[in-house]
């Protein structure tokens, strides 16, 4: 582990300038000022840290620095500055440019290259992750084709995606979450480019795999002097790498400067509530309180020896031999019991979500027993049922996806999406579906005004909020959250997990809470479980496993989670999980 | 931090709030509604269908004429100009439209009737003139005026010329509307249940279902649609009435177009069926039928609505094929199809292009029927709120 | 993957079953056989024939078996390889067909190419210029083509082509070279009339092409995977061609395999126009002359074309779109 | 005489594969006088077909060689053709026919009586290849017996006086006796060819030996075969060349090097070097073949007056006029009420001739002559015309005036009842209803008959047209299960004589009573017995058929047609004007022929005579 000394700033060290940015959406009965007078600059070899909270307009200041902004929304007036392009060393406003012209093109992958917010949707479901990432070099290198693949397999093992030779040719649904946010780091990263504006590009990464991902990115910035602009919502990650640190609210900067000042010094109310929160996320949730004493015969849900395989996917008319199907659950048991929170952690790809879609037999477990325990109801086993009768167990048991944007129907209303399931259990009065919406939306710090768009029209952070608002409209016994806060700021998040926890308590629903975020765990789970390769190798009481984690790799977990507190980087040892890196 | 799970932070309210500024509460359709007129295209087409469909149902009424009634001395006679303004007896121009008479005569070798504007005669042309007696509505009442025609009982007016028995195409058109598109819409409007139905089944669910119907529909796609329409045509009773045989076209004619729908709408239900959005409709509790109409079907109606766009003139033009055939709608029925059919040979193309406009009157249909269908997308299309 | 094809091929023996039964089933719906339909010719052209005559030819032909005899004979000739003879042509239907299968065959092909050539570029001009003139042009245009009765176009054009260009009219050769062997001059001949059918035919299909391409691109063009590359810095044209454009194809796919017996099949009236020596014209007439073997040949045929195009687009959607698994 | 002969055989001659003129033509080779001129050698007739089955016109073009033909004007008289002389006994039993001497087929083996021999016992009396034998050549129920005097000199004798027997030979049907090559094809008859037979059907991949025969020697005047195979010798000007077979796009006939007749001057015909027929699939490609000047003659197909005006304006760009010549047609529409109805109540109204006088007064022919057939023709019923010598006034015109009151008249004599929306009730008290069964695809009758039915409507009788296809026609008229059904009227001139359909029950295309026809043409052995009247009808026909006197024959048919017009059996329209035929400027001694099937146009007029000047 390497320490970068944040390299002083100079004059000639600036890359990009954003000037007086203003991007509004102008939907023809309003305008939504989603950026408003933004100032910006980013320098070579300095990261450049965006915090703020959920719908402050980050990310479209990240695609106004590309001019891609999405229709209806127009860079209304200021410039992007682009310092150094091309030979001459000239200054262009890549705000004044066409935005379909060539010389934006010539910028964009090559100068500035950009991670989206959500993978899934970002990547072509019709390509082989290898096409599209091997596509970028080829447009902005002279290079073969074949060359071009080894570079590609080069990168998708820097940000640590397992087998990468095969990998290469999968397409992006046979990707978890994790490893197609990781497809698009290596995408942002191949050409090397001047800048590479990063959102929220950890979000579905468990914390060893993101401090990999963040020592990638710090060596491509000493090598090359590469700028970097990190959107995200972990202050640890702030503390761990920011040079400099943007807080945004509502559309404007409220505050910049160097962390040391940010963190230690706020001035914004904001600002000092977000740092507030972090601390609060330190520690155990208040309201969890003592931990109910729990009886074991009270199980809401047993799982025993689940086991499930993804079949490889077999080649057009290909003689290769047929390759051993993907384990991504290997004999897991747990129990989870009424009222108890039960965190899971692991690393990326190691199977949480397939579990938790097993749960709930969205898929089918190959083997295993998973018995679930109603209130007033027999214990059924959820695997041996036929598939069309689980359906009447879906009220009970709910499910908070992992990928917000593509849960939601892109065609649906948000009040639809919301309403959908009390529709369909028998709510039908539309006075008292529009209540009681707006009420789920209130809960989840939404405007009641909010049902009446549509989910692309949303920040990551507030679909996030709306997947949440429709899986407790039912108040159901069990809920699944994957990673269901990820994409939320701090303060947001503290006090999502507080009103998950309210309802935990309140109607006493079980949970079992996907996660990376070690801090969130610990704040939220009364138990913990880490899963590796499929299997659960640790698991137990929240305290013990995070403070004196007896398996290695939950050493090696805890180990890497980044401290919010820039003045401890580069201090805490991280301890390296040796079958990690086999690859 | 405040206690209550049921609250958010204080300053979080305002902060969105902003963002997202006040919108009415309008129900969804009034959306629709409004991004369907900003759309002017659409909304002028809406217009022209809303009067197809008058013309359709009130074509007796409309039309100035019998659709079978001839008049031996104007075959082939050419549009006649409809003039709004005369001169009266003082020489001033007053609005009374009238039509010139033609002056005719038969030209020997080529056997046909020349007609010159005769300026001199004026046949006065009128709103809500005197007919003879008509039944309205397949003689549930019984008429005696017409919206407009010659003033005077008899007199000729061919505002689009006549056709071979010297019957006026107007009204001929007039009456064609009302056959034509009740066989298209209804026929797309079956078919398209017909489609999405079966072809979200198979799609949906896969497996057994999805071969058996998949292979039902190869079948009956491989049935060449010409002999098939030739032999059941053939096949029907034929002491069946016209409106009977229209009404077995339609049903025919629908039975065949659904198939390709069903396969298209199966392709996509297979690549969507994966989505996590319908996954969480599923664990929503939402039945089958409704995450095959409510969740998934809207993915894919801009396809659908091409396809309809496209099958309503497939269905009037099918209908004409019919006709060419020998078979389809027989006389005295009259639709656009038959009237094109009437038109198809070499003496209309080349001395009688009057004769094509029911093919106008398609192509206009289906223009409106696209834009309206344009119009629709867009307002039901979530990016473009 | 192999599996699956296996497993099609399977399938498809019944539906050949079921295709042959049909077939033989649409030619005797009409009323009558083709001894009704040689007397009505006969009396037609001024000269009928007495009722003991027209026994004699039902007697002639088997056409006094029952129907499941008559259809069993022709089914197991036909697997043997003999189609049967033709009634009205009184030679074998084989001698008759092949011929003109082929013609059949050249001309639907170079039709699909000229229609898929024309379609996609404008599909797409139409869906990514959306509501420009431009679009509305084609937009237009499209309805205007889809709205013509593709006979009445054929007349119209073929009217055209003489008026205003000389051609002698009708067929796929100048009459100096309708019965000639195969050489260059004949190959250029075929060419310079190609072209008139396969606009004829073409015209619907690509205005439906268009714009079903251009519904599935709107629909396509504003995923983040297209904004995902626009940052990579792809040019518009290799981004629009290599991203949407891919995913909006996947329905055309799904019907490719039918486009081929489509234009088979819609070539029956517009060739009958333009009198091509392809199978239409001899099919119509096969079928109001109840010519029932070599009907049902040609029918047969055209089933048995649609069950291969089936299959291939069964494969060929497997193969583009990586979602679709055929293994469960 | 001197012969001359066509200069592309010239070369043959020299060459030697040709034998020299002279020897090729017959001793007395009938001698043609041109319409115009005598004519040039050269040149392609370019016309058309429509389909597949269209052989007809390949005959009308150039297949009209019989022993004895009609002459040029269809005056009624019948000329030499291949024979040379026809004598008769006084009983018109005995017919002595001569041939002309050193007549030749076009593979120049010589034409004699045993070819005629052949035909009459061979193949009319094969019962395996014609189980009915030949209707034309028997009288009494018998066919007539051959005898062979020398090569060329035979007699026929029959049991029965056959009196038009002559006329029978020149008709169409007269055709069939001069098709056979005994040397040819007596090897496709197990008679003459019991070894050889079996390979030959093998290799032909038939059935049997009928199969064998037909498709090789076409039995039938009418068959497609007749113009399939190459090899076989005809007397025909022309031999078929790409034959007209399934896929042909394009039949090509050409020159016969022996064919027998020569012009005054002493030149072998034909003119013309060869015939370039296409096969279309649909009749306005034909149309637009015309105004594109790619055909040089042409009537069949394109002759709709509807084209008149499409070609007259192609006149000049295309080298074209119209030739006009009389319609042997007599009628355009004729409708028949079916007067043996199987429902008690329908024969009941159809049968009642006051409702078919009524219903014939109520139409306003001369309406639908201006609105269907452009003013072309007079209101006419089903009659013999003007031009026939069975011209029958009482029959053609009797109430063909256009009169509602009359109508009004006479209906209400039959069915005076009418309910509340004005129509007339029957016996039954139920709306008089009925379906006018046409067949949309051919002639102009479907507008004739939509407006009739229109008129009809007017009087209060509720007639409906209903169009069906062909076979759906034939199936019904046949099974007698039609109401009333149209037809065109064919027979108007001379041939009124061979072809009665409309004046008497005469066979099952008598669509007034098909079962009445079935039981004269079985002699009484199927159909239903018919009425007093019609009886006396038949035996009057059957009369005529054995009196060779013209005169005669004259008389009695005035006779028939009386009864027919006091039965008024079926209701006419009109008579059709003439009828026009597209004739390339350059095309020469095109005769204005009349149009009729028994006198088939235009061969009959010496289609062998046209020449090119100057040639294309
Ligand atoms: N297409 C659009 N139409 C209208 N408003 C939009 C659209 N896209 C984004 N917005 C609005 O713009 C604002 C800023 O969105 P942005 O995506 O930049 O937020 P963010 O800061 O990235 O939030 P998060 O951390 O949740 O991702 C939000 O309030 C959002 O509602
Ligand atoms: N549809 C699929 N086909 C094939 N393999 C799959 C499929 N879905 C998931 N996998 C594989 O299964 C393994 C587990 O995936 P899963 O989505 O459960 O990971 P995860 O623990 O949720 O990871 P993350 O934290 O990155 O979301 C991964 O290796 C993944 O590649
Ligand atoms: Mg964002
Ligand atoms: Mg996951």
């Amino acid at each position: 582990m390497t320490s970068v000394p944040p390299m002083p700033p100079q004059a000639n060290d600036v890359v990009v300038e954003v000037k007086d940015l203003s991007t509004w959406f102008d939907t023809g009965k309003q305008v939504i000022k989603a950026v408003e007078s933004l100032n910006l600059t980013l320098r070579r070899g300095r990261t450049h840290c965006i915090v703020g909270e959920s719908g402050s307009g980050k990310s479209i200041t990240a695609r106004s620095i590309l001019n891609i902004v999405p229709k209806p929304g127009r860079i209304m007036k200021g410039q992007v500055l682009l310092h150094g392009a091309g030979t001459g060393r000239d200054v262009i406003d890549l705000a004044a440019l066409d935005p379909k012209g060539r010389q934006i093109r010539s910028v964009r992958g090559r100068d500035i290259s950009m991670i989206f917010q959500e993978p899934m949707s970002s990547l072509s479901p019709v390509h082989t992750i290898g096409q599209q990432i091997m596509e970028t070099i080829q447009l902005h290198r002279r290079i073969g084709k074949k060359e071009a693949r080894e570079r590609a397999i080069e990168v998708l093992a820097q940000v640590k995606i397992p087998r990468p030779e095969r990998s290469i040719d999968a397409y992006p649904f046979e990707f978890s979450g994790g490893m197609r946010q990781r497809a698009m780091t290596a995408m942002a990263l191949i050409c090397e480019p001047k800048l590479v504006i990063a959102d929220e590009p950890t979000t579905a990464l468990d914390v060893t795999t993101q401090a990999e991902i963040l020592d990638l990115m710090k060596g491509l910035q000493q090598r090359h002097g590469m700028a970097l602009m990190f959107i995200t919502h972990d202050m640890g990650v702030v503390a761990e790498i920011a040079d400099d640190v943007t807080v945004m609210y509502m559309g404007e900067v409220v505050e910049h400067g160097p962390v040391n000042d940010i963190f230690f010094a706020p001035k914004h109310p904001y600002t000092q509530r977000l740092l507030a929160s972090v601390r609060a996320l330190e520690r155990r949730s208040h309201r969890a309180g003592p931990a109910p004493k729990l009886s074991n015969d009270d199980a809401i849900l047993e799982v025993s020896n689940v086991s499930m395989n993804f079949e490889a996917r077999r080649r057009f008319f290909s003689r290769t031999p047929k390759e051993p199907p993907v384990k991504a659950l290997d004999d897991v048991s747990f129990t989870l019991k009424r009222g108890e929170v039960l965190g899971i952690v692991g690393e990326s790809g190691s199977g949480k979500t397939t579990l938790g879609r097993c749960v709930l037999r969205v898929l089918d477990p190959s083997s295993g027993r998973i018995v679930f325990k109603g209130r007033d109801a027999e214990p059924v086993d959820l695997a041996a049922l036929p598939k069309s009768a689980v359906k009447p167990y879906w009220r009970k048991m709910r499910m908070i996806f992992q990928d917000p944007f593509s849960s939601l129907n892109p065609r649906m209303t948000v009040f639809q999406v919301i309403a959908e399931p009390l529709l369909n259990h028998g709510m039908t009065d539309r006075r008292a579906l529009e209540t009681e919406v707006a009420g789920l939306l209130e809960r989840v710090g939404l405007p009641r005004e909010a049902m009446w768009r549509y989910p692309h029209a949303f920040s990551g952070g507030q679909r996030q909020r709306i997947g949440i608002a429709r899986t407790i409209a039912l108040r159901p016994e069990l809920i699944v959250a994957d990673e269901a806060t990820s994409a939320l700021d701090v303060s947001l998040r503290a006090h999502m997990l507080d009103l998950l926890l309210g309802l935990c308590r309140e109607f006493d629903m079980s949970f079992i809470f996907i996660g990376h975020d070690i801090g969130v765990i610990r704040y939220m789970c009364d138990r913990v479980a880490v899963m590796h390769r499929g299997r659960i190798v640790e698991i137990g009481d929240t305290d013990t496993v995070c403070d004196r984690p007896s398996h290695a790799y939950t050493r090696s977990l805890i180990s890497a989670i980044p401290k919010p507190d820039p003045r401890l980087r580069g201090k805490t040892q991280r301890i390296r999980y040796a079958s990690e890196v086999e690859g | 931090m405040t206690t209550s799970p049921a609250t958010v932070p204080e300053a979080e309210t305002p902060a969105v709030a902003a963002v997202a500024p006040q919108r009415d509460s309008a129900s969804q359709w009034r959306l629709m509604w409004w991004q369907f007129r900003r759309h002017r295209l659409a909304m002028a087409s809406t217009y022209v269908l809303v009067f197809i469909a008058i013309v359709g149902i009130f074509c007796e009424f409309l039309a100035p004429f019998s659709p079978n009634a001839f008049t031996p001395r104007y075959t082939y006679a050419p549009p006649q100009r409809l003039h709004f303004f005369d001169r009266d007896e003082a020489g001033s121009l007053v609005f009374r439209p009238y039509v010139n008479g033609y002056k005719v005569t038969i030209e020997q070798t080529a056997l046909r009737r020349v007609f010159t504007v005769d300026e001199t005669v004026k046949y006065p042309v009128g709103l809500f003139v005197k007919s003879d007696p008509y039944p309205m509505w397949g003689g549930l009442f019984t008429l005696e005026t017409k919206l407009f025609g010659p003033v005077k009982k008899g007199d000729p007016m061919f505002l689009l010329g006549a056709d071979r028995l010297g019957r006026d195409m107007l009204s001929r058109i007039t009456y064609g509307t009302r056959i034509s598109m009740s066989i298209g819409l209804v026929g797309v409007a079956l078919s398209l249940v017909l489609g999405i139905i079966l072809g979200g089944i198979s799609g949906y669910k896969g497996g057994m279902i999805d071969n058996v119907i998949q292979r039902v529909i190869e079948f009956i796609l491989s049935l060449p649609t010409t002999p098939l329409w030739l032999g059941l045509a053939a096949a029907m009773p034929n002491n069946w009435p016209p409106l009977r045989i229209y009404f077995a076209i339609t049903l025919i004619l629908s039975l065949i177009g659904w198939t390709n729908l069903a396969r298209v709408i199966r392709g996509r239900f297979l690549s969507l069926r994966t989505e996590d959005f319908v996954t969480a409709a599923r664990l929503d509790g939402a039945s089958e039928p409704r995450i095959i109409f409510r969740h998934m079907a809207p993915s894919f109606v801009s396809h659908i609505i091409a396809e309809v766009s496209l099958a309503i003139p497939a269905m009037i033009l099918a209908e004409t094929a019919l006709s060419f055939l020998g078979l389809g709608l027989q006389p005295p029925i009259v639709s656009w199809g038959v009237l094109l059919q009437e038109a198809q040979n070499i003496r209309s193309i080349v001395t009688a292009p009057w004769l094509f406009a029911p093919g106008v009157a398609v192509v206009i249909a289906v223009l409106a029927l696209n834009f309206v269908g344009d119009g629709l997308r867009d307002a039901a299309d979530p990016y473009r709120q | 993957m192999l599996g699956f094809i296996l497993r099609r091929l399977l399938w498809m023996f019944p539906s050949f079953f079921a295709v042959t039964v049909v077939a033989f089933v649409i030619i005797q719906l009409p009323p009558g056989d083709f001894v009704t339909s040689y007397a009505a010719d006969l009396a037609t052209s001024g000269s009928p024939a007495d009722s003991a005559t027209l026994d004699a030819l039902r007697l002639r032909y088997g056409l006094d078996q029952p129907m499941v005899v008559q259809y069993f004979t022709w089914v197991g000739n036909a697997l043997k390889g003999d189609l049967g003879m033709s009634f009205e042509y009184r030679s074998p239907v084989s001698d008759i067909i092949w011929d003109r299968l082929g013609m059949t065959t050249l001309v639907a092909f170079c039709t699909l190419a000229f229609v898929w050539l024309v379609a996609f570029p404008v599909g797409i001009f139409s869906a990514v210029r959306q509501y420009s003139i431009g679009d509305y042009v084609v937009t237009f245009l499209s309805f205007l083509g889809m709205a013509t009765p593709s006979f009445l176009l054929a007349l119209v054009v073929m009217y055209l082509s003489v008026e205003f260009l000389g051609y002698s009219v009708g067929g796929l050769f100048s009459p100096d070279f309708v019965n000639a062997p195969w050489s260059f001059a004949r190959v250029i001949d075929l060419v310079q009339h190609l072209w008139i059918p396969v606009v004829v035919l073409g015209v619907a299909g690509i205005a439906a092409l268009v714009r079903i391409m251009r519904a599935n691109l709107l629909d396509e063009l504003g995923k983040p995977y297209v904004e995902t590359g626009r940052a990579k810095g792809l040019p518009e044209t290799t981004l629009i061609l290599r991203y949407p454009t891919r995913v909006a194809l996947n329905p055309f796919i799904s019907t490719v395999g039918w486009v081929l017996p489509v234009l088979v099949s819609g070539d029956v009236i517009v060739s009958s126009v333009l009198s091509l020596p392809t199978s239409g014209p001899i099919l119509i007439q096969a079928l109001k002359t109840q010519d029932m073997y070599l009907g049902g040949a040609l029918i047969m045929f055209q089933c048995v074309l649609v069950l291969i195009g089936t299959l291939l687009s069964d494969i060929l959607l497997a193969f583009v779109d990586p979602r679709i698994r055929y293994d469960n | 005489v001197e012969y001359k002969q066509a200069p592309m055989l010239d070369e043959l001659v020299k060459a030697g594969t040709l034998p020299p003129v002279a020897e090729r033509l017959p001793k007395d080779p009938r001698v043609v006088t041109p319409v115009e001129k005598v004519g040039k050698y050269g040149g392609t007739w370019r016309s058309g077909m429509v389909g597949g089955s269209d052989r007809n016109w390949l005959f009308r073009m150039a297949g009209y060689e019989p022993l004895l033909a009609w002459d040029r004007e269809w005056s009624g008289k019948v000329i030499p053709n291949l024979a040379a002389e026809i004598t008769n006994s006084a009983d018109a039993k005995e017919y002595t026919i001569r041939l002309r001497d050193g007549l030749k087929w076009s593979d120049g083996k010589p034409f004699t009586s045993d070819d005629i021999g052949f035909f009459i016992n061979d193949i009319a009396g094969n019962k395996e290849l014609l189980a009915n034998g030949v209707d034309w050549l028997m009288s009494g129920g018998e066919a007539g017996k051959f005898e062979k005097i020398d090569d060329k000199t035979f007699k026929i004798t029959f049991k029965e006086p056959y009196g038009v027997f002559p006329q029978k030979l020149a008709s169409v049907y007269g055709v069939q006796m001069t098709m056979m090559a005994k040397h040819y094809c007596s090897q496709f008859q197990p008679t003459y060819n019991k070894d050889g037979l079996d390979a030959l059907i093998k290799e032909a991949g038939v059935a049997n030996w009928t199969e064998l025969f037909i498709k090789k020697c076409a039995v039938d005047t009418e068959a497609n075969e007749r113009w399939q195979n190459p090899d076989r010798p005809t007397m025909e000007p022309w031999v078929i060349k790409d034959p007209y077979i399934g896929g042909a796009t394009l039949v090509t006939l050409k020159r016969n090097p022996y064919y027998f007749k020569v012009d005054p001057e002493g030149n072998q015909l034909p003119y013309i070097d060869d015939l370039s027929v296409s096969v279309n699939a649909d009749k306005q490609t034909l149309v637009l073949k015309v105004v594109n000047g790619e055909i040089d003659y042409q009537d069949r197909h394109v002759n709709a007056n509807a084209n008149r005006a499409v070609f007259a304006d192609a006149a000049e760009k295309a080298q074209i006029h119209l030739s006009d010549g009389p319609n042997a047609d007599m009628n355009t529409t004729i409708i028949s009420f079916n007067l043996t109805h199987k429902d008690p109540v329908k024969h009941e109204i159809f049968n009642n001739k006051d409702f078919r006088i009524g219903l014939s007064y109520a139409i306003d022919r001369q309406a639908i002559i201006d609105a269907a057939f452009v003013g072309q023709g007079e209101p006419w019923q089903a009659a013999p015309r003007k031009e026939s010598p069975y011209y029958n006034e009482r029959l053609a015109k009797q109430y063909t005036e256009y009169d509602v009151a009359k109508a009004n008249e006479h209906l209400d004599k039959a069915f005076p009842k009418k309910d509340s929306e004005g129509f007339r009730l029957g016996p039954d008290g139920k709306r008089i209803t009925f379906n006018i069964m046409v067949i949309p695809a051919l002639g102009d009758f479907l507008d004739s008959t939509q407006l009739t039915a229109q008129y009809w409507q007017a009087v209060g009788v509720d007639a409906k047209v209903q169009t069906v296809d062909r076979t759906l026609f034939y199936d019904r008229k046949d099974a007698n299960e039609h109401d009333a059904a149209v037809f065109l009227g064919s027979g108007g001139m001379g041939d009124a004589l061979f072809e009665p359909t409309f004046y008497f029950p005469f066979w099952n295309e008598t669509l007034f009573a098909v079962p009445w026809g079935n039981w004269y043409a079985s002699g009484g052995k199927a159909g239903e017995e018919p009425s007093a009247a019609a009886k006396k009808q038949m035996d009057l026909y059957r009369e005529i058929l054995r009196s060779a006197d013209v005169s005669k024959q004259n008389e009695l048919m005035q006779q028939l047609l009386n009864i027919a017009a006091d039965e008024f059996y079926a209701i006419g329209i009109n008579s059709p004007g003439p009828l026009f035929a597209a004739v390339k400027n350059n095309l020469h001694n095109v005769y204005p022929r009349p149009f009729a099937w028994t006198y088939p146009s235009p061969v009959a007029s010496n289609t062998e005579q046209y020449y090119f000047d100057p040639p294309r």
